[in-house]
């Protein structure tokens, strides 16, 4: 089952990876990349119990915390950028 | 002990289906607000399950307790940035596809 | 043929990654793009040395009782520490981008180039 | 994975959301680092490859700008050099040796030594860890001298002209909005500290060490800074103090090796620095993490509050 559990991951990743491709707007990506990383954590720690080495439980929550690191801090820089584009047209208006 | 795998592999079974509807949603769905939709609470119910059926697997250990703060960290991140998310996308001015432009 | 890919098939991948960050580090204009497929290329490297200290059956290398074949460490060890250079790297790089538009005011090469030449 | 690594990146040329996948594309390679058994790496790549490096380029783009002017073009020159390049390295593959083989060079040299007897010379269970901090100490000292010069690097190319003292206006203000980004966050990042400090000292037993733990404790400073504004964050870490403790984790490498000197041993042996070898080179380890973890979480925090108090700085100028 765990294996079983590990392809389904692999392959929610790759649709994941293809809506990040596809886009269109910068939150789709952002929702992709997030999703990505959940799923990372995910299958780092079945990975973790598939080779018996449970060890890789610490990297998997380094995951969970730079994931929410990440995906924040892209929403902050990105909230920043429209504004100041929104302050670049009204200037120009 | 044949009880809590079968139990286990039951979970497993059950987070990896939301998992794959949830990316197949993330996928087919046509604006971001459906696509955070899909995404948001397959991600934390998914995730959940599996993370409960690895904690049948690892019995009480030091790997339980971290399983347990793993489940933690995601139960409290994965809503706050899908509301971050949504916040963000909204003040961008991105609007939520409604009855007509779907029709369309 | 088919053994050679289905042993080598490592470096082949590590093959294609570098050369694509060697492709975005000639051919693209915009600086932070570069550092981008420069970021690329690094990582080529990186995955080389890990897959070359993979040993098949192996474990990570945790002393444990129960384990007896453990994969090199070596390389772990050389590319834990190139990795945060990299990033220290990137960090400086960045910052020279910065400087750049700030005197030039873009952070593509061409228009950096044509102000040069005047 | 290996091929959706490489389609990730093959991709990777549209605009500048460029980043984004790039940080994915860091998720995508720690994962092939797990799989490769390279724990250790697979903890720093997460760390950094997918955390800060893409904070710090977002940065970037917010000052530098986010589009790019020229419309990508295929430059046939470069397709036809790289495509050589490529090429001749293919060749080169062919003498290598197969992939995962027990017999190849690299595992012939001085790996098995360090595997069989780091045990019982250093006494840790992480070879990594032992091999990082005793056997190469010398190379991780140089790596710890190469980020602290980095750092002073970025400080002196951004900090020229330095108006963060101006009383800020808008950016602050956006800030206060986030009210449950901001609690939520006030949760999360004591933990995050703590977890930082767990693998500063767990790193002998298992995945971890000074230099991610640096990264992680970097990475939890830098979301308070984002969510509360380079000032708050200023006002709670003092940026002069900062740059005394990258300083400090520098000399504190070296003092270990001072100290290993004066008790009667080369420089970085850390044999002499107990009564028991095994002790010492506990010992040794432990503070020479440390010192390294101190160095890369200033040096990240470092570099991080020069970006944004660039970014500050150009809101000023749009005001």
């Amino acid at each position: 089952m765990l294996t079983v559990t590990t392809v389904t991951l692999l392959l929610v990743m790759a649709l994941a990876l293809s809506r990040a491709f596809v886009g269109p707007t910068v939150f789709d990506r952002i929702l992709a990349a997030n999703m990505f990383g959940t799923k990372t954590v995910l299958l780092i720690a079945v990975i973790g119990f598939l080779f018996g080495r449970p060890e890789f439980l610490d990297i998997a929550m380094v995951y969970a915390l730079i994931n929410f690191i990440g995906v924040i801090g892209m929403l902050r820089l990105i909230e920043y950028l429209e504004d100041e584009n929104s302050s670049s047209q009204e200037e120009d208006a | 002990m044949e009880t809590y795998e079968l139990l286990s592999a039951v979970l497993l079974a059950a987070g990896s289906f939301l998992l794959l509807s949830g990316g197949i949603g993330v996928l087919r769905f046509p604006d971001v607000y459906s696509r955070m939709h899909a995404a948001g609470i397959t991600d934390t119910l998914g995730a959940c399950l599996i993370l409960l059926a690895l904690m049948l697997l690892a019995g009480f250990s030091l790997v339980l307790l971290k399983l347990m703060m793993i489940l933690a960290f995601l139960l409290i991140t994965g809503p706050t940035s899908s509301h971050a998310l949504g916040k963000a996308a909204w003040k961008a001015g991105v609007k939520p596809l409604t009855g007509k432009s779907l029709q369309r | 043929m088919t053994d050679m890919l289905l042993t080598h098939y490592n470096y082949w991948v590590v093959m294609v990654l570098m050369m694509i960050g060697f492709y975005i580090v000639i051919a693209q204009g915009n600086l932070v793009k570069k550092l981008v497929g420069l970021n690329i290329f690094q990582t080529s490297v990186f995955i080389l040395y890990i897959s070359a200290g993979k040993v098949s059956g192996g474990s990570a290398p945790i002393l444990d009782d129960a384990i007896s074949v453990y994969s090199n460490p070596l390389p772990h060890v050389l590319i834990l520490t190139a990795i945060v250079v990299g990033i220290a790297t990137t960090a400086l790089g960045l910052a020279l981008i910065i400087r750049l538009r700030e005197a030039y005011g873009s952070a593509e090469e061409k228009d950096i180039q044509e102000q040069n030449q005047c | 994975m290996l091929i959706a690594t490489a389609i990730g990146i093959a991709v990777n040329r549209d605009l500048l959301s460029v980043v984004m996948l790039s940080s994915i594309y860091g998720l995508l390679s720690a994962n092939f680092f797990v799989t490769m058994d390279a724990v250790d790496v697979a903890f720093t790549e997460a760390a950094v490859g997918a955390g800060i490096s893409p904070l710090l380029m977002f940065t970037t783009m917010a000052i530098v700008g986010r589009y790019e002017k020229l419309p990508h073009r295929w430059s046939l020159s470069a397709l036809v050099l790289v495509s050589i390049t490529g090429a001749l390295l293919l060749v080169a593959t062919m003498d290598m040796p197969a992939f995962g083989a027990p017999d190849a060079p690299a595992q012939q040299h001085v790996a098995p030594r360090y595997i069989e007897q780091s045990g019982q010379e250093v006494g840790i269970p992480n070879i990594v860890t032992s091999v990082l901090a005793t056997y190469r100490g010398f190379d991780t000292f140089g790596e710890v001298t190469v980020i602290f010069t980095a750092g002073v690097g970025v400080l002196s190319l951004l900090m020229v002209g330095d108006r963060a003292t101006k009383p800020l206006s808008s950016h602050l203000l956006k800030a206060s909005q986030h009210k449950i980004l901001r609690i939520v966050s006030k949760v999360l990042i004591a933990p995050i500290l703590l977890f930082a400090l767990y693998v500063q000292f767990h790193g002998d037993y298992g995945p971890g060490g000074g230099f991610q733990a640096g990264v992680i404790f970097a990475a939890a400073i830098i979301v308070y800074t984002m969510l509360f504004g380079l000032d708050s964050a200023r006002q709670v870490i003092d940026q002069a103090w900062v740059r005394v403790m990258a300083a400090v984790g520098v000399l504190l490498y070296g003092a270990v090796g001072v100290v290993s000197m004066v008790n009667g041993g080369n420089f970085l042996d850390y044999d002499v620095l107990a009564k028991d070898p095994l002790h010492g080179q506990h010992y040794g380890i432990i503070v020479i993490e440390l010192g390294v973890g101190i160095t890369v979480a200033a040096v990240m925090v470092l570099i991080y509050f020069s970006f944004a108090g660039r970014l500050v700085d150009r809101g000023h100028q749009d005001d």
